[in-house]
């Protein structure tokens, strides 16, 4: 019985959360986000626990007449994921919008609604409804970055929007040609039912790209920055963390279910060519930036590059395609984990020194001691120092990239971690620099600093379990393409 | 036109590549907002009628009907965001009087 | 029983540290005690360990980590000499900072750092694995920044960015180097002999370049030319910092890497049969002659001190490529002597920094007057480093000589008279100053009344004089089996006979 | 091939231009319409009589509406800040038509199969006690993708509230236009519940039924008439009361029917009807929402 519910459950107590605190009163609100938070985490708990994977056929009808959920072990990791980002969000949020009712007002619903979007695409097996998912995402996302109601902020949410249109159309075009030559939607009949030729092959391009703009991959990534940098700090983090996720997963899904189908060699490798420029060309712009927020949005353009790495080296049948994979959810774990954190330190950081310059982070480190511990956490997973989570995807990138016999790709990763390394410390410097002046602090609730810390810990420390997580992964990628339902 | 052999369902997919591709330059090179909106809309028209022109009809001469819910889906997601763009597009004209996003900045200069 | 003592000898200055950040500045008794506590502690454990692999025991601890590569903790003959080296060298410095720092600002934030050194450096001796070593080889870079930048001046910033920049390029070569040989011949554990799949594994230009990536990339901490230049810069800091830096964690961290590398991942018979022990040999000779030359030029007396780390450091890179016991032996026990003796002198001049204001070889005129067991610890020191009898430092460059002619390589010897004739000269001079010139005018005592004895207070002298008696100890009393002379000769045995 | 059908795809093409690049707004805007009921025309042509209704009402008509609405605000742009100039074609459209060329070529090497999906329709509509198998699929079958696709719409309202545009001046009380209005939104709602009601046997449905009752709904805040029925349609518990009832038969039809969004045997067509009508209040709210108000 409980099986019927649980994966279902994922999506639909998001969407009831929000409506929920959507019409309830600011006083009800918040401990009605405390339950449904403790909901969502033994919901997700219960799903851990299962250990088989799962399949929940939506309504009774079957694929292909109808929509089923998959749990497979990728997914149940990227739901963990999801609920610890969102935990620690909630959090700060509380803190954050303290003073600012009207946003908070505005802040919630759309907060679950996201929860919703993230849990859908990470469970969905349709392709069409993968759209659905990636659109739900894209919207909340736009709404969020508009939070503020600045012109700034409307501005950045309107080019977003306006790169998530975009990105819907194209992947509508390529479902249309996939469905049309198909009739099928769900992904493993599709994978089955493809005939490799020009239409299958221009479809999943048109997929792939949109989905490339959605993660902001080189050269499609310059909605990115104002968006992320210019949003309210909670939701700076969850941009960051969890939507260029979704879209991401999403394209990863696509390839583990197409690569055995298609010819992705010269894709593959194209895309980890526009990663390794999105991670040179990123740095490079977030060292030039003055102002902190928006030196964290431009690492995010850098360590997208690193997430489109691995696909040089997700090909079946190779001995890299397993370390590939891992790396892939590494990668996803670590920035997600890391970069919230970084949002919300420089939340912190940023709220206490009243100016969101870097010069305003001087004397940081001993006044706002636990938010530049957590920048400098966080960084150090950005860089791929160990035990980070950042470290552990590194280290499986260049494994792959020696087993697949592609030492060049060592370079590159090396060049990132040092020019990443370049950037953070730029920033951290700052905060050992003798304060200006005492008088100008503003306080700011302890609260906040303890969840950017949380998720700073996960990502710092996080690679310590990567043996445990490439065991739990192992049955999805083992044999692949042969081990896919 | 009559030189090749077109039956309808393929008059509909040229039709909406057409649309697709025409929708999809202006919305890359118009700077006004409203008109990225309209081309976004045209672009998905043709997007809709490849969808649906590419699947056989039914023997009474009915579409696809899971394409149908396909596009009925399709269009209600394109006007919620349609929808949005313009309540966005027109907060922010009441802001700044501008109808149309700034020129890019070069990249990475801080505004 | 046996897993337990490893994890209590890193947990003891982990927690310790952790424990520390969370201390209120003002709570000066309870962070002192803290300290004192988890320095104890580790010294005990280390012992325990000591007295444990006397008894046959073997110590080891497995966690997963990466796929294939467990996080693995061992206390083998070499890495106790390293754990137990730092163990009482933290105790030391330890005493020592906080009688330096006292009153000073963000004692909180130092002694966290400091212990997490600490742990690193520890971790470092006990890692069993090329990826735990590189754990707590990048955990050291990070510990070190903090304290590298602690006054937080413009001068200290930019020291700290070129250590950064020195260090954390290394480590990338380090991993490269790491996940290039790894792709070869699988995980790598240390064991004497080295990795049994690596004699053939191809390419053997290829494992000379992945030999040299590995130098290299250890080659940063050890101050290897060309990758010495942060070393001097990094002077910047406080008196305890550089003490730990040069004595103990960061530059030994480097060096013991290159043992490490050397005898236990190639192996030194493998490693000589690639031809990659002579080039070695040579930079590590070259970087002796320079260091010594650089410091010759310096009147900073912390930057004097700075460069003879340089060169002193790589007479351990000099003994590892000698190929023979002989020089292993001098090489292995420099590792020792030279943290013992480096820390002495780092010791002294903040002695005399912090009680006279004294930073210049120029203003030490005189001085043994007025501080006059620091000066005798500062000339123990320094005598040992120039090598001379009964001074730890003349066991080092003995069996180091007797290594050249062992290893077949007679112009090593030469270049040790060099060095030593260098060392001499950088020196003897400061001594004779030191004790025999007159005080400056203007100084109190200057002339025929006796001299005001301004010595440093306790906290600092304590730390001083306790490393000097082992400078001399560890000369005296070499032949003796628990000397670390009598320690390493039983690793050279181990490492020679597979 | 049809005469008429090619006719009508060319016109299509040329109003597709023609407003794309129009002079003004104003002019994109209705020529918008134009190409959206033509294009509902050619949805007829294709067999797909639903989605022809769904253009005309929603595509054409609410599209419409809210483009016409914002090029009126838009006309009113200071000097020097409008780009009203039209894109320039040449660099962007070269590449557009060789991407089309593309397109084409692939389409053409298309062979669609009757896929699985249609026969399966075809095969389960007996069992979905839904006659109209477009319903059948949007509310049954593929019942999970409309839920969602409702959290789209909420997720418009919200984010559009996160941008709250003080647009629209208060109402004020017009007697002509009540006039009118006082016998068409009555009519209104019924053509509303009507297209709700057929949607489980021919087309119809949720949508075009809100289309319908938000038009009135707008008639009659235009007039000025029943400002308190107009306040009860902006409160939010109307906004989310159809994906609320959406979420709670789709969680109970894991007791009932042993599947999530599953129906009981038999109830089929009257939980649907219940969810639409719950859906129809909803998705009028929020297209009004989606025109904006003066917030109070």
């Amino acid at each position: 019985m409980t099986e019927v519910f649980l994966l279902p459950l994922a999506v639909l107590l998001p969407l009831l959360m929000a409506c929920c605190v959507h019409v309830s009163a600011d006083r009800f609100a918040r401990p009605l986000q405390w339950v449904g938070a403790l909901g969502m985490a033994t919901l997700v708990l219960a799903l851990v626990a299962h250990d088989a994977p799962m399949r929940t056929v939506l309504g009774g009808w079957e694929a292909p007449l109808g929509i089923e959920l998959v749990a497979d072990r990728l997914a149940k990791t990227l739901l963990v994921f999801t609920l610890l980002v969102y935990a620690a969000v909630l959090l700060y949020a509380e803190g954050y919008f303290a003073q600012s009712p009207i946003e908070a007002r505005r802040f919630r619903p759309l907060a679950w609604l996201l929860w919703a979007a993230c849990n859908a695409a990470f469970l969905s097996d349709d392709l069409f409804n993968l759209y659905v998912t990636l659109e739900l995402a894209g919207l909340t996302a736009v709404g969020l970055a508009a939070l503020s109601g600045h012109p700034k902020a409307l501005a950045a949410a309107l080019r977003y929007l306006l790169a998530a249109l975009l990105a819907a159309n194209l992947f509508l075009l390529g479902l249309a040609l996939l469905y049309g030559s198909t009739g099928v939607l769900s992904l493993r009949m599709l994978a089955a039912a493809v005939e490799p030729g020009t239409a299958s092959l221009l479809a999943f391009v048109l997929l792939v790209t949109a989905l490339a703009l959605k993660t902001a991959l080189l050269p499609l990534h310059t909605w990115l920055p104002p968006a992320h940098g210019g949003a309210v700090t909670p939701v700076s983090a969850l941009l960051s963390a969890l939507v260029i996720k979704v879209s991401f997963v999403i394209l990863l899904k696509l390839w583990l279910h197409f690569a055995p189908v298609l010819d992705l060699v010269v894709l593959g490798q194209g895309l980890a060519v526009m990663g390794a420029l999105a991670v040179v060309w990123g740095s490079l712009l977030a060292l030039r930036q003055q102002r902190l927020k928006m030196l964290v949005a431009y690492s995010t353009v850098a360590q997208v590059g690193y997430l489109f790495l691995p696909f040089a080296w997700l090909r079946p049948g190779t001995p890299a395609a397993a370390v590939a994979f891992d790396a892939s959810v590494l990668q996803i774990l670590g920035h997600g984990f890391a970069k919230a954190a970084m949002f919300l330190a420089a939340g912190v950081l940023l709220r206490a020194a009243g100016r969101d310059g870097l010069e305003g982070l001087q004397g940081a480190a001993s006044r706002q001691p636990l938010a530049v511990f957590a920048l400098a956490l966080a960084g150090i997973s950005l860089i791929g120092l160990p035990p980070s989570l950042g470290f552990s995807a590194k280290w499986s990138m260049l494994q792959a990239a020696l087993l697949a016999g592609q030492w060049p790709w060592v370079l590159l990763l090396l060049t990132g971690s040092l020019l990443t390394a370049a950037y953070v410390f730029r920033a951290i410097r700052y905060a050992f620099l003798p304060a200006p002046d005492v008088s100008e602090l503003r306080p700011v609730p302890a609260l906040m600093s303890y969840s950017a810390l949380l998720l700073a810990v996960l990502a710092a420390f996080g690679g310590l379990g990567t043996a445990t997580l490439a065991a739990w992964l192992e049955i999805e990628i083992a044999g692949w393409p042969e081990a896919l339902p | 036109m009559s030189a090749i052999a077109m039956d309808a369902a393929t008059l509909w997919w040229v039709l909406g590549t057409a649309l697709t591709f025409l929708g999809l330059g202006v919305m890359l090179a118009a700077p006004a907002l409203l008109r990225k909106l309209l081309a976004f809309n045209v672009m998905g028209s043709g997007v809709f009628l490849v969808l649906l022109a590419l699947r056989p009809r039914g023997p009474d001469g009915v579409a696809d009907p899971i394409a149908q819910a396909l596009v009925l889906t399709g269009i209600v997601i394109a006007i919620a965001s349609t929808a949005l763009g313009l309540m966005l597009a027109r907060r922010y004209h009441l802001a700044t009087g501008r109808d149309s996003l700034p020129e890019d900045a070069p990249e990475g200069t801080d505004d | 029983m046996n897993t337990w003592l490893l994890a209590a000898t890193l947990a003891s200055s982990l927690f310790a540290g952790l424990l520390i950040f969370c201390l209120p500045e003002r709570s000066v008794r309870l962070r002192t005690t803290i300290n004192l506590a988890a320095a104890l502690l580790k010294l005990a454990c280390v012992a325990g360990m000591l007295w444990g692999t006397e008894q046959g025991q073997q110590y080891e601890l497995r966690l997963p980590f990466l796929p294939g590569n467990d996080f693995l903790l061992r206390a083998d003959t070499l890495g106790l000499l390293f754990m137990t080296l730092s163990a009482v060298l933290w105790l030391f410095t330890t005493i020592y900072a906080i009688g330096y720092l006292e009153g000073s600002p963000h004692r909180s934030r130092f002694f966290g750092f400091f212990s997490l050194c600490v742990t690193a450096t520890v971790g470092i001796a006990m890692a069993g694995n090329l990826a735990t070593f590189f754990l707590f080889y990048e955990l050291l870079t990070l510990a070190t920044y903090p304290l590298v930048v602690h006054r937080g001046t413009p001068k200290a910033l930019a020291g700290g960015a070129r250590y950064l920049a020195y260090t954390l390029g290394g480590g990338a070569l380090l991993l490269a180097g790491i996940v290039g040989l790894q792709s070869l011949v699988g995980t790598v554990e240390f064991r004497f002999g080295g990795v049994a799949a690596l004699r053939d594994a191809g390419d053997p230009i290829v494992l000379a370049a992945l030999f040299a990536l590995l130098v290299a990339g250890m080659g940063v901490k050890a101050a290897l030319f060309p990758l010495h230049g942060w070393l001097p810069h990094a002077m910047v800091a406080p008196a305890p910092v550089s003490a730990l830096l040069h004595a103990v964690a960061v530059v030994k961290a480097g060096a013991f890497g290159i043992v490490r590398l050397v005898y236990e991942v190639f192996g030194i018979e493998t490693a000589q049969s690639l031809g990659v022990l002579t080039p070695l040999a040579v930079l590590a000779a070259f970087t002796i002659l320079l260091g010594s030359f650089r410091a010759l030029a310096q009147d900073d007396l912390k930057r004097r001190l700075a460069y003879s780390t340089v060169s002193q450091v790589s007479y351990i890179v000099l003994g590892v490529a000698l190929f023979g016991p002989m020089g292993t032996i001098g090489g292995l026990v420099h590792l020792v002597h030279q943290g013992i003796m480096k820390i002495t002198l780092f010791f002294c001049a903040g002695n005399y920094a912090e009680t006279l204001g004294i930073h210049r070889v120029s203003e030490l005129a005189g001085v043994g007057r007025r501080m006059p067991w620091t000066t005798a610890a500062f000339t123990v020191a320094a005598l040992g480093m120039i090598g001379l009898p009964p001074m730890a430092g003349f066991v080092s460059k003995w069996y180091l000589g007797l290594g050249a002619l062992e290893a077949d390589m007679g112009w090593v010897l030469a270049v040790l008279l060099l060095s030593s004739l260098l060392n001499a000269a950088y020196f003897l001079p400061i001594l004779h100053s030191a004790w025999f010139d007159p005080l400056p005018d203007g100084q109190p005592g200057t002339t025929t009344t006796a001299p005001v004895r301004n010595e440093a207070s306790p906290a600092l002298l304590g730390p001083t004089l306790a490393a000097a008696t082992l400078v001399l100890a560890f000369g005296l009393l070499a032949g003796t089996a628990w000397s670390p002379l009598g320690w390493v000769e039983r690793i050279a045995s181990e490492a020679y006979s597979p | 091939m049809n005469a008429v059908d090619a006719l009508l795809a060319l016109v299509l093409l040329a109003l597709a231009v023609a407003c794309l690049w129009a002079k003004t707004a104003r002019t994109g805007s209705l020529l918008f319409i134009t190409f959206g009921l033509l294009l509902a025309l050619a949805w007829v042509r294709l067999g797909a009589i639903d989605v022809a209704l769904a253009e005309a009402a929603i595509g054409a008509g609410i599209a419409g509406a809210l483009l016409l609405d914002a090029a009126r605000q838009f006309e009113h742009s200071p000097a020097g800040q409008n780009s009203a100039r039209a894109p320039s074609p040449w660099p962007p459209s070269l590449l557009m038509l060789f991407l089309a060329a593309v397109l084409l070529y692939a389409l053409s090497t298309i062979q669609p199969l009757a896929g699985d999906a249609t026969l399966a329709v075809s095969a389960a509509l007996e069992s979905s006690e839904i006659a109209h198998p477009v319903t059948a699929v949007l509310l049954v079958f593929r019942a999970y993708d409309t839920l969602l696709e409702i959290a789209v719409l909420l997720v418009a309202v919200l984010a559009a509230q996160a941008a709250p545009s003080a647009i629209r001046a208060s109402p004020k009380y017009d007697p002509a236009l009540a006039a009118v209005v006082g016998w068409m939104v009555p009519i209104a709602v019924l053509v509303a519940v009507y297209l709700l009601w057929a949607g489980s046997s021919r087309t119809g449905g949720a949508f075009q039924a809100a289309a319908v009752l938000a038009g009135a709904i707008l008639l009659a805040r235009f007039s000025g008439q029943w400002p308190d029925a107009d306040r009860l349609w902006q409160h939010a518990g109307v906004r989310v009361f159809g994906l609320v009832t959406f979420i709670v038969v789709g969680l109970s039809g894991a007791f009932t029917a042993g599947a999530v969004l599953g129906y009981p045997a038999g109830w089929t067509g009257g939980l649907v009807l219940g969810i639409e009508a719950a859906l129809m209040l909803s998705i009028a709210a929020s297209l009004l929402a989606l025109f904006g108000w003066k917030e109070r």
